[in-house]
């Protein structure tokens, strides 16, 4: 493992509002995705891959679910003396709730004034990819870049309309514009909310960022100081899925029903940790039917399934036919239930005989903890 | 200072496992999808409430040691004590491997005082079932008991595979046979003892000096202790136990968990096994695949069939291959078009395409030669090859043209 | 190690507003004491040597010095699979910050609904002991109460009247008057802010209490229904301090310098944990003079030192002269300082040739980070 | 996969600090106040960026075993590497207590294989010094060597304790002598090597085939390595280095703590060196207490006079008693009036009230007699009683009336 010479920020509150049924009790961050994880594990198993030993978590509202998550950080080796896994709520260190990248970090500031390592990544979680932190660290170092951006080339769609930053470069990769939720369509290069700098810069950034009253990082220091700053670009190429409204959400589960997309956002030697859930193997019984899922540990499946991504610990009755849908952690389906189309939350339960179907391109969501 | 502690005998070759056992002690073979049969014994520890267990170990434990590290997967990473393990050791005087059973808690007479335990729990490392030991402790304590052995009344037929309590009417122990010809009862032991410890001690020190004693609990300390008429009594245990100590019966007891009716449930909430499990995405099952009647657990990519059987992490089925009453260990590859009959493959077998291993009992001429037969860690069989029912192999089999 | 069958739940903010000085960057609960400790440490090491396995902590602000000093809870063996530390932050939750007792219990009731334990403990940090939580637990149990607090006999001091809850009991130990704030004199039976219940009791409590709106569970649970609620007292008659305000802080320490004290607030079967530093041990150099002190790991000590308190980390150089002081972590004392009656907060320098001077009933305080 | 783990030889019984190590392996022997021998290579690993440390014991493992424990206190805890004890054990074929350095090395070439290193450094636990091994792997790269040695310069005069290496313009070793009678040089081994893992793995199988090798890193397979022309190059070590493998040097080694001008900084932030501590309270010194040149830990309470000394927690020294030009262990009592000069005392040791522990050189007659008192754990010295200069006391004093 190399040492990266890197810190992490993560700032898991980032993009909550654009799915509002899933962040009403947690933050985007702890969003469950792919049957047994939360959108953060792959920003932090990326980094700790990546030898990154210090990350800084700077939370502002719903974060208990994120914090019952991480727990010590030991699941993702962060659990540790020296540096390891830190959580900053926002009236842990003072009476104000901070306001944009800037306020949130100069919150932290002692924090990272007192780290250790060279540079700082900063990244927020509503793209989910296996990024190579260590590839991007030596490209910004490569550049003589201020700050690099990952992006990613992308077509344009509604949802990604009003939340999104994109790039204009120079063929040397050096960013030229930087424009806040532009509305240009087509294929557009956006920035994955993952940052790289060195220490120093940020610091000096934040000391005079926020004594002109300046809290939007992107907006207001760099898109308007493109001549002074060197800001780069760093495209990824590879998997990704970019969680702009429930729709996106939806089909960046679904999509993980082609095992080639499952093994390149999950290939076995980049492991993707979470946490640990003391589950027992899937019990499949005589009878059931299942094509093209993709299930995790803990399921009791009796009944026919086809086209789902099934989380932890649920369990689908005998003759329920469920399909095409997405069913969080410890759904209950009772026998004789039929679904298509439904996205269900953490701990819901379907009664007997129920039907609930959406269709393609608008599912049916149950909210957390509900029966139906 | 705790009231108990447990001692778990894990220094076993298990050489009845043949190829299962070559490069790693008895238990730490995979069970059950995604144990390993000590995850039974440790969860059981902390489900009864004990938290500090020493882990005697001797033969082949690098696999084992690395698996149970920290103790942290069983909630056993305690500031005051939580699991430990103990490989024999050499002193200033002289040095020894483990004689016997009671010889390995012998040499760690030092390590239980550090506890100052009450009373000690004897376990053994290959049995599963699951078993409130704090119920048994009660039992002890209510008994006043110098030792408690847990036993279950097992089939008459069996009892000459058994140690054999005989039992007055309070459940006081008046005889014990190791594995008699002709039984007076069929309550057997289980292996699993509650000792006084300062009792428990005396007896070791005095079993140490007799050199002719070969240091086992079963034969020797049980034995004495009744013949200085101590106090001894039986724990009737009812629920389902295995000692799984053969090919046959570590097959059978994998395949009890696909058996409704049979009460070991592993995805009961309130009585978890715990296990160390590598970060695996969850397993996927495409449009070909066919399965019924199987545990499947994370990192496996089925294609084909899998019937009546279990498959363990990252194990990977292609298209039209059939694994059928079968345990398919970690990591195993089993290409198109493979048949898997009634076998048992260890970790990272390759089963090549159309390659066919094991054999069904109804298609067999002479089934006296049908049986489970065993692949051995990383073996490749070849494509086309046969490995017959039976079999025991660990040498890679080549490819039939 | 007994089972005790109890929760607990730490409530790390009460009576912050006693020692404004020390709770500026702080909750209560995080206050420097001892040496070594943080006030939190007497109160969960308490409840660990009793066989408590889980502990819940509600903290309302103030709270990243909290969150450092706990981390996972390893220290106290809290940092489990099953049970262990759990914080709970207000806006970790929800958005809105509570009110009194009840209104912060609320919060969390589904954390304590979802618990195995028979028993709650509630306990606050103002009152440092060597509390026995399992004699407590007995007591409780066998008197048959609803609720058992446990109280000190204790005189009245002016700092003590507006901060303080006091029993008045029947001979069989049953609590006749609650009185808030009671402000008559002499001695008294003041509450430490220890109470225990069953589970049960306490989920109704908070349920019933608060659809009626009611938040303060001593004064308008408690008081208001001693005819109904069968409340009790245990008295506590070990080694105590209790923190009412700067100068009871500062005497609480100085008794730490009569070695009787010392003993009975750490006795050496019942160890007090705290966060591990790895400090060195303290290095006395030729020439140095050193009387009536207690001392923590880490300090070099060259100057002539006497009936002092010194925290870990502490230097003082030659030719300084320190008497009555209450030193914090990581404070500098310059060569040829003089101080008397002084109480540095952490990360304190004094520069060469000052001098500081308090009284025996008015000490200095030099607040954190501060060079003098 | 890890660039480069750690494996620290701790087998050795350390037979030359006879009552300290009687039931302890020498690098669990405490030293310097709260630390034990093997923080010093841990806590190196740790601030040099090695994050996997195997360790080889067989002799006494208990206390060590209990002491490293999860590896934590070291920031060892770690999801892949981490620390591990790594005890001798039994294999399918045959089984063999570690013979030799080299033979424990070999022994576990499983375990290194596992984490697929492209350098393995060897350590042992005996030495007091602070390194940077991170620069010495840089070297070792810069140089392409196949091993690299960390020298000292040592006294001509000690030369012919210590394995000796010629080395040429470029610091290329081209002769290594173990303990020579007439050095050639005076650049001493260390006793830290790095190798190339697979360059080292082929040397182990090598040695091992030799029936008539004694399997030792500095007989063996050094020479083996000069022999057949394989790049083995010296890294200068300046700074402080100390084997503290008998009772003069360990006595000194930490005497050299209180000396400000030997640079062996524990106080020092920025390479810390780290132990695992009991929870104790603050020390307290009373105002009959008249301390100096000393360093006194968490838990000791002080009425007497401390003088040139190291005291480890819970020490009692009561009111008269003199402490001077000593160590005192951990839990140890000395009571009112009692005197200790040049002594080390061993963990939990009670010297009663007036007695008298050693002596100081000026008083002696005849200096021959005079050395450091070695009491060892648990003793009682009685009241009154004598214990002379230079003993070695592992039995209870009696009273002197």
């Amino acid at each position: 493992m190399v040492n990266l010479n890197a810190m992490g920020i993560v700032f898991p509150n980032m993009h909550d509002s654009v799915i509002p049924d899933l962040t009403a009790h947690r933050t985007m961050a702890s969003v469950p995705f792919a049957g047994r994880y939360r959108l953060i594990d792959f920003v932090l198993s990326g980094m700790v891959l990546a030898g990154v030993q210090n990350v800084g978590v700077i939370v502002k509202k719903n974060y208990q679910s994120l914090m019952d998550h991480l727990g010590s950080g030991r699941e993702w080796d962060l659990a540790r003396k020296r540096g390891g896994l830190k959580i900053f709520p926002p009236s842990g260190y003072s009476s104000y709730e901070y306001h944009g990248r800037i306020g949130a970090l100069k919150g932290i500031l002692a924090y990272i004034e007192s780290a250790k390592e060279k540079y700082v990544i900063l990244a927020d979680c509503d793209v989910v990819c296996d990024l190579d932190y260590a590839e991007l660290m030596e490209r910004h170092a490569a550049s003589g870049a201020d700050v690099t951006i990952a992006y990613t080339k992308e077509k344009m769609t509604p949802a990604l309309m009003n939340n999104n930053v994109s790039l204009a470069m120079a063929p040397s990769g050096r960013v030229r514009e930087l424009m806040i939720n532009d509305e240009q369509t087509g294929r557009r290069n956006l920035s994955m909310g993952v940052l790289v700098m060195s220490r120093e810069f940020l610091t000096e950034t934040i000391r005079s960022a926020y004594s002109r009253g300046l809290v939007k990082f992107e907006q207001e220091i760099l898109a308007k100081n493109l001549d002074t700053i060197k800001v780069y670009g760093y495209e990824y190429t590879g998997y990704r899925s970019r969680i702009a409204d429930m729709a996106s959400y939806f089909d960046a589960n679904m999509q993980l029903l082609y095992r080639e997309n499952l093994n390149r956002l999950l290939p076995e030697d980049r492991p993707v940790y979470t946490k640990v859930r003391d589950e027992a193997p899937v019990r499949y019984t005589v009878g059931c039917k299942v094509k093209n899922c993709t299930v995790a540990d803990g399921c009791i499946i009796e009944g026919e399934v086809e086209n789902c991504v099934i989380f932890r610990g649920v369990t689908i009755g005998k003759g329920a036919v469920v399909k095409n849908c997405v069913l969080m952690q410890n759904t209950a389906v009772a026998p004789g239930v039929r679904m298509d189309y439904v996205i269900t939350d953490k701990d819901v339960t379907i009664t007997e005989g129920q039907y609930l179907g959406g269709t393609r391109s608008f599912q049916v969501f149950v909210k957390k903890g509900s029966t139906v | 200072m705790k009231e108990c502690i447990a001692m778990l005998l894990a220094g076993g070759q298990g050489s009845r496992l043949y190829a299962l056992t070559q490069k790693l002690a008895k238990p730490a073979v995979p069970f059950g999808g995604k144990y390993r049969i000590i995850d039974f014994p440790l969860s059981n520890c902390v489900n009864s409430g004990i938290d500090t267990v020493g882990i005697l170990t001797q033969y082949q434990p690098l696999v084992l040691n690395e698996y149970i590290g920290n103790g942290q997967p069983w909630d056993l990473d305690r500031l005051h004590g939580g699991v430990h393990v103990l490989p024999p050791y050499k002193k200033a005087s002289g040095s020894d491997w483990y004689k016997g059973t009671a010889n390995a808690i012998y040499q760690n007479i030092n390590f239980i005082d550090s506890y100052d335990p009450e009373y000690v729990l004897i376990l053994s490392g290959d049995h599963i079932y699951k078993m409130d030991y704090a119920k048994m402790l009660e039992f002890h304590k209510a008994q006043q008991a110098d030792c408690t052995i847990a036993v279950l009344e097992v089939p008459w037929a069996d009892t000459s595979r058994f140690g054999i309590m005989t039992t007055d009417a309070d459940g006081v122990i008046t005889r014990f046979e190791e594995k008699p010809k002709k039984a007076e009862s069929n309550l057997a032991s289980m292996g699993i003892y509650i000792f006084s410890w300062k009792k428990l001690r005396a007896y070791l020190e005095q079993d140490e000096e007799d050199k002719k004693s070969t240091n086992d609990f079963g034969k020797n300390i049980i034995p004495a202790m009744l013949d200085s008429a101590q106090r001894l009594v039986a724990y009737p245990f009812e629920g389902y136990w295995k000692d799984v100590g053969t090919i046959d019966s570590l097959w059978e007891a994998n395949m009890d968990l696909l058996n409704p009716s049979v009460p070991l449930d592993v995805w009961d909430e309130s009585w978890k096994i715990y296990a160390r499990t590598p970060a695996q995405p969850p397993h996927h099952l495409s449009s070909l695949a066919h399965v019924e009647n199987a545990m499947i657990t994370e990192g496996c990519e089925v294609d084909g069939e899998v019937d009546f059987s279990i498959l363990f992490s990252n194990v990977h089925v292609g298209a039209g291959a059939v694994v059928r009453d079968s345990i398919v260990m970690p990591g195993c590859v089993i290409e198109d078009g493979a048949q898997i009959n009634y076998a048992i493959l260890a970790e990272n077998v390759t089963v090549k395409k159309g390659a066919i291993i094991g054999a069904r009992p109804e298609h067999m001429e002479d089934i006296e030669k049908w049986g489970v037969c065993v692949v051995g860690e990383g073996v490749t069989v070849g494509p086309g090859a046969k490995v017959g029912p039976k079999a025991m192999i660990s040498q890679d089999v080549k490819e039939v043209l």
